[in-house]
């Protein structure tokens, strides 16, 4: 069960462009250990709620903060090495790296192995190497596409690709892992493997915030979910109190209707 | 035109396959053969008109600054139209402080070119790294320029009238090595005509192509080392796709920049140890022709293969020398065969291996879709 | 373990592949003095000279006169000799970067025993300490930076003034003759161009009103043009070559300049005229005899007959260094120390010309004459003393 | 640093600088628009531009003959030579995508092999031009065209066929042809400005630009859209190259290098892939140069231009109006 430590607070948080308003005043905060669902229909926000916290877009007034620490201000990749990782709604591999120089990459957010350890091949280099082959591999094997490693990421099936992001996100070693709509273009029984995968992902003791639009797999695997419409927080609570939210089920209504056009 | 690819993955699986000291030796056999070359003077390589040890000096440093542009352009997909910049700075700096300025010895100068190179490199890349893509382009080709028209126009650094009197390396004259004649078709050992080793003399050019092979391996070695590293898969993950490394932990910035500096840093050793080898040099040897002569190189060979840069090097710098007799047509063969290459073979005579892999795949997939004959569109979107 | 005994066996092929190599002789030849003179009346034979300097690349505009220059002198000399002598070419492309390697092989040609060029002072000081190593003679028609001549290099030789002794008759052309009060120096930063225009700013002193510097290649020249009118000055000096100079006098005369344009030898060029009535008036000075005297006409008209067009610039210079080289062969001398004597001591009427040379490979006497833009073609007017 | 000459001359020296600047702008056109729609640095635009300064040449001297033209038979023959200019402009444009770079889209090449493509069709266009003695004397017609062909490595002039008078706008001196020049090229680019905007090819031109796969779907054919854009690139090259000759007069086989540097940094400079950008950038740029050439000396002038360009880029990093030809951004 999860205990209480806020690991991320949203305040607030406000994000324009030009005239017109993202995010309007969200607030919410993820618990260590829960996997928070954030849901709303197509333009909801919810993909400016992620960029705004892995530092993409400047929030235009309000404040994140990461394990007690405000993250606006920082840069991308100082905000993945404070421990925030993300997977993209639309694949972002790098296509002509191998699977697992791709989880290398990521891995690499931890090392620091510079131009002079590398041409000398100091111990730093090898033994940072090492560390994050073992770990790549690991990673690899526990999404099941170890068998890919050398691979380039690609040529791998479109399911795999999306393993491998989660995988590369994973080994930047973060205390909270985004997910941004991992199970788009999933059939329901691979989208059951998922959700069996995320509940794994959080019991090696990360901390998951998902993005999703499909509402059986939210409602299956988060312990809390916040929603969103035209940027604004419109419910906040367990799956079943979402459930029955009248607010929610009058904005997904519209939308089921508009995904089944 | 699969066929071929086949075959010559069949090729690099059988030497790959070779054991550790077979290929260690096979190295050293070809390194052996590669110094060698100028005294073997063979038949048909070697070029009649233009002496060709001079010619094999300059074809080293044309794989010199290859290499160094190819971290930047292959590895980190920056476009830098301006790499001639650089190797200028490194020049001047070793002819200021070899001659004009100062009588210091060249090996006390050259480490001070390629640091001044690398600075340069950093105060150009701090600004203009944050601008993306084809503005660097133009950025980097007008910092090109500017250096150049500085040195035509400052008195400090010798103006149009050049610097002379460049130090050479120093000179350690053990031995005298014999060249081959091939006058009356068997190859006969001259011992008229002899090199000595390793005297870095006026007359005799070999001595400088030694010292640039030399110093192209190293750099060669030093370029894998860092390329099989974190900083090499920094380079690739942001050439990729910056945003995704980025917000993978990558800092791209700093990165970038390092791959910026690092190709100057490359570039202003070429450009020191030309400035002694040619002991005079004046702006004419840094237009930007040349910055578009090196990138050639590098996309001609396959940008991103180290050993592809080279070939496409030797080509760039070696075939206008060995074909002197077109005289007035050089310059068009030379284009017409730019234009024919980038039609026959887009992605250079020799891309890096998981380029071939990509585009096969690529290639099986589209067979597999049969029917669907990709529209122009499509394909130029893409591109 | 079988693996690398077979690479032990391949080294072992490449070891007695050498020692064959090695046994199959050596090229231990006579040396050079077995050929002599074989020609008729004294003349060497089996001997080149060559030619130095752009035939092709950016630079090939001023490169061909100097090719045809000395292809005249060599195709007067072929005409009535028994051994026909080559011109060879070796084309740096009048770049610095091409001549080092040129210049090697140039000089390990034990044949070649003379070099028009190098033309340009870049691949000069470029190839000047390869020649002189080789002892190879050479004389310029075309490099005038001063400096080249305190190198030290015994072999290095110009048929034409340096920038020294034509920029003060031009200062001198400027105040005696032209009166000027105010004039404008402006260059193209080449290092013909701004040597002379240093020279002259020198020569004029409180008289230059303004300089600028234009870029070679460049083809606005509208702020330059600007500045000179602004100045009021009543002449202009331009160090440079007649490319920019066409361009450059035309923009002045647009811009409301009246004065008298006035420019070096790198300017009298057929091409100039090109400029039409805005050339008018121009004065150009030149280290080189009018065509009134009967030997230079001679030379115009043969060349023009020869190429079918007029001598282009240091056409006639090339033609004078060709001819040093070719009287010294005429002589029966085949080899480079008898011809660099030959050369330093070497005192005949040239088209341009007395030739002769100093110690430091300096023409001894330099004679600058004027010429001037009258009716569409450039009229000699007199020695500028 | 010359503040009284800068000060006193100012009006000229803009006038001067925004004629170069507008002969920059038309040439930025071309870069520009394949840019928009290609992601692509033509880099051979220059040489269309170069072979449009050699149609309008030969077609006055062919025409004026040796006693010269005045009169309306003169502004005859210049209408002449513009159309000449224009359609060879346009004909050297499209060969140059026919040949260079269509072969390449297909094949779906990396960018950068685009661009050596277009290095490499540089060369041989002005390589051409420079060697056209030699290439006619292999048809044996050198002699014929001795007065084209002759010369073919150094600067060819039609100075003194046409004169135009210098006008006095209130009190200073301004010549008319930098006028026209200016006119001439407002006019031009307002026309293609509003032939993009409008008419269905033009809508074609920003749909592509926008979005090549989706305008393919919504029927718009990007080969041919792509042609008409080099059309229009070429056609601009093209009176860029009569106003240039009409102002400078001599023209040179490798007369287009430079230039065309210099209008690819005009269209960076106003924001790449923008055609009003274009027109900005390259009169600034024509402007800042001359300013600066009067202010520091002549030989700085290149100098100031690519300062001003990074100096720009440093703050706007997508030129001065943004870029994109189909205005909205992804």
């Amino acid at each position: 069960m999860p205990d209480h430590t806020k690991v991320l607070e949203v305040e607030n948080l406000t994000l324009k462009f030009g005239g017109l308003t993202a995010l309007d005043d969200v607030s919410f905060h993820i618990a260590e250990g829960e996997i928070l669902g954030l849901i709303g229909p197509n333009g909801a926000g919810k993909t400016t709620c992620f960029n705004a916290i892995t530092g993409v877009y400047r929030p235009t007034s309000g404040s994140i903060r990461f394990r007690g620490e405000s993250l606006v201000g920082k840069k991308r990749f100082q905000i993945t090495q404070a421990g925030i990782a993300r997977t993209f709604q639309n694949i972002r591999l790098f296509p002509t790296m191998t699977a697992l120089e791709n989880v290398l990459v990521g891995a690499d957010a931890r090392h620091s192995t510079g131009i002079f350890s590398a041409l000398f091949r100091l111990p730093k280099h090898r033994r940072e190497e090492a560390e994050g082959h073992d770990r790549a591999m690991e990673l690899l094997r526990f999404m099941g596409i170890q068998r890919h490693a050398d691979e380039l990421a690609a040529n791998l099936s479109y399911g795999d690709q999306r393993r491998l992001e989660i995988a590369r996100a994973m080994a930047t070693n973060p205390k909270l892992i985004c997910l941004d709509e991992p199970a788009a273009g999933f059939n329901p029984e691979e989208k059951r493997v998922l959700m069996d995968l995320i509940r794994k992902v959080r019991d090696q003791g990360y901390t998951v915030l998902l993005i999703e639009h499909d509402m059986r797999l939210v409602m299956g695997v988060t312990d809390r979910i916040v929603v969103l419409e035209f940027g604004k927080l419109i419910a906040e609570g367990s799956p079943a109190e979402i459930r029955d939210n009248p607010a929610v089920i009058a904005a997904y209504l519209g939308v089921e209707e508009e995904d089944a056009s | 035109m699969s066929n071929k690819t086949s075959k010559a993955g069949g090729f690099r699986a059988r030497v790959t396959g070779l054991p550790k000291p077979v290929k260690f030796l096979g190295w050293i056999v070809l390194a052996l053969l590669a110094y060698a070359l100028p005294l073997l003077e063979p038949p048909f390589i070697s070029t009649p008109g233009v002496d060709f040890g001079g010619v094999l000096f300059v074809v080293t440093m044309y794989g010199l600054v290859a290499l160094g542009l190819n971290i930047v352009v292959g590895y980190a997909g920056l476009l830098d139209l301006g790499y001639v910049g650089f190797y200028a700075i490194g020049a001047y700096t070793v002819a200021i402080l070899t001659s004009f300025h100062a009588n210091w010895p060249l090996l006390l100068a050259l480490p001070v070119g390629m640091l001044a190179t690398l600075l340069g490199g950093i105060i150009l890349g701090t600004p203009t790294l944050r601008v993306r893509g084809d503005y660097l382009a133009i950025v980097t080709l007008g910092f090109g320029e500017i250096i150049r028209l500085v040195a035509v126009n400052t008195e400090w650094l010798g103006t149009s009238k050049g610097i002379s009197n460049i130090a050479r390396p120093p000179s350690l004259e053990l031995f005298e090595i014999p060249h081959l004649n091939w006058d009356t078709g068997v190859p006969l050992v001259d011992f008229n005509d002899s090199t000595t080793f390793i005297e870095f003399g006026v007359l005799d050019q070999i001595p400088y192509y030694w010292m640039g092979l030399t110093v192209v391996i190293l750099v060669l070695i030093a370029d894998k080392l860092i390329k099989d590293s974190r900083v090499g898969r920094a380079w690739e993950a942001t050439r990729e796709d910056e945003d995704a490394a980025e917000l993978m932990g990558v800092p791209t910035f700093r990165f970038k920049l390092l791959a910026f500096a690092t190709g100057a840093f490359v570039g202003g050793l070429a450009g020191g140890l030309y400035a002694s080898r040619q002991s005079f040099i004046n702006p004419q040897s840094f237009l930007l022709l040349f910055s578009i002569l090196f990138l050639a190189a590098v996309v001609i060979g396959g940008q991103g293969n180290r050993w592809g840069v080279l070939v496409g090097a030797v080509l760039v710098a070696y075939l206008p020398q060995r074909f002197r007799e077109f005289d007035d047509f050089r310059v068009l063969v030379f284009g017409l065969a730019l234009v024919a290459l980038a039609i026959l073979r887009p992605e250079g005579l020799f891309p890096p291996r998981r380029t071939v892999r990509a585009k096969q795949l690529e290639q099986e997939l589209d067979e597999l879709e049969g029917a669907h004959d990709g529209h122009d569109g499509e394909a130029a979107a893409r591109a | 373990m079988i693996r690398s005994s077979k690479s032990w066996q391949a080294v072992a092929v490449a070891a007695v592949a050498g020692l064959v190599l090695t046994a199959c002789g050596t090229t231990e030849d006579g040396g050079g003095d077995a050929s002599g003179s074989g020609g008729g009346d004294g003349a060497a034979c089996d001997v080149t000279i060559a030619f130095f300097g752009p035939e092709t690349g950016p630079a090939a505009g001023l490169g061909a006169p100097i090719i045809q220059g000395a292809q005249l002198a060599l195709d007067e000399y072929n005409a009535d000799a028994e051994c026909q002598i080559e011109m060879l070419k070796f084309d740096s492309q009048g770049s610095p970067d091409e001549a080092p390697a040129l210049a090697t092989e140039a000089a390990g040609d034990e044949a070649l025993i003379g070099i028009v060029g190098p033309a340009f002072s870049g691949e000069s000081a470029a190839a000047g300490p390869i020649f002189a190593e080789a002892g190879l003679p050479t004389i310029s028609p075309s490099a005038t930076n001063p400096t080249l001549a305190d190198n030290g290099w015994d072999t290095f030789h110009r048929v034409l003034g340096n920038d020294a002794t034509q920029g003060p008759a031009a200062a001198t052309y400027i105040s005696d003759t032209l009166s000027s009060k105010a004039t404008f120096v402006i260059d193209d930063a080449s290092e013909y161009g701004a040597g002379l225009a240093q020279e002259v700013e020198g020569g004029l002193g409180d008289v230059v009103v303004g300089t600028d510097t234009i870029q070679a290649g460049d083809t606005d020249f509208s702020a330059t043009a600007q500045r000179v009118t602004a100045s009021k000055a009543d002449t202009v000096f331009f160090g440079g070559y007649y490319a920019e100079a066409t361009i450059l006098v035309s923009q002045l005369k647009d811009a409301g300049f009246d004065g008298t344009f006035v420019a070096a030898d790198g300017v009298k060029d057929p091409a100039f005229l090109d400029a039409g009535k805005d050339a008018e008036g121009s004065v150009l000075t030149c280290p080189c005899i009018p065509n009134t005297d009967p030997a230079v006409a001679e030379f115009a008209s043969a060349y023009e007959e020869a190429f079918g067009e007029a001598a282009g610039t240091y056409a006639a210079e090339a033609y004078d260094a060709a001819n040093v080289f070719l009287d010294g062969i005429a002589e029966g001398i085949d080899n480079r120390e008898e011809m660099l004597e030959f050369v330093n001591n070497y005192d005949e009427a040239g088209v341009t010309k007395q030739v002769s040379f100093d110690e430091k490979g300096e023409p001894s006497e330099v004679h600058v004459y004027s010429y001037k833009v009258e009716g569409g073609e450039i009229v000699p007017e007199g020695e500028i003393s | 640093m010359d503040f009284d000459f800068f000060f006193n001359n100012l009006p000229q020296l803009t006038i001067t600088g925004l004629a170069f600047g507008a002969i920059y702008a038309l040439i930025a056109l071309g870069y520009t628009m394949v840019y928009g729609v290609l992601q692509l640095i033509n880099f051979a635009h220059s040489e269309v531009f170069m072979y449009g300064t050699f149609a309008t040449l030969w077609t006055v001297w062919a025409l004026t003959g040796s006693g010269g033209a005045s009169g309306m038979q003169l502004v005859g023959i210049l209408l002449l030579a513009l159309v000449m200019s224009m359609l060879t402009s346009a004909l050297v444009a499209l060969l140059l995508e026919r040949v260079a770079y269509r072969p390449l889209i297909k094949r779906n090449a990396p960018r950068l092999i685009a661009l050596i493509s277009a290095i490499g069709a540089s060369f041989v266009l002005a390589e051409l031009m420079g060697l056209r003695d030699r290439v006619t004397g292999w048809f044996g017609l050198d002699d014929t065209l001795d007065r084209y062909v002759s010369g073919a490595r150094i600067n060819a002039s039609m100075s003194g066929v046409v004169n135009m008078p210098n006008v006095d706008i209130f009190g200073i001196p301004v010549k008319t042809v930098d006028l026209l020049v200016i006119g001439a090229a407002l006019l031009m680019m307002v026309v293609v400005d509003q032939f993009v905007r409008r008419s269905k090819l033009g809508r074609g031109i920003r749909a592509t630009a926008q979005d090549q796969e989706t305008a393919a779907l919504m029927g718009v054919n990007p080969t041919r859209t792509i042609q008409m854009t080099f059309l229009i690139g070429g056609l601009m090259a093209g009176v860029a190259a009569f106003l240039y000759m009409l102002k400078i007069e001599v023209t040179k086989f490798d007369v287009g290098f430079l230039l065309g540097v210099k209008a690819f940094a005009a269209a960076v400079l106003g924001g790449i892939g923008n055609l009003r950008g274009a027109l900005l950038g390259g009169l600034l740029l024509g402007v800042a140069e001359n300013w600066g050439a009067a202010l520091i000396g002549t030989e700085w002038r290149h100098v100031v231009a690519f300062v001003l360009l990074v100096v720009i880029l440093l703050f706007r990093p997508t030129g001065l109006l943004g870029e994109s030809l189909g205005k909205a951004r992804a």
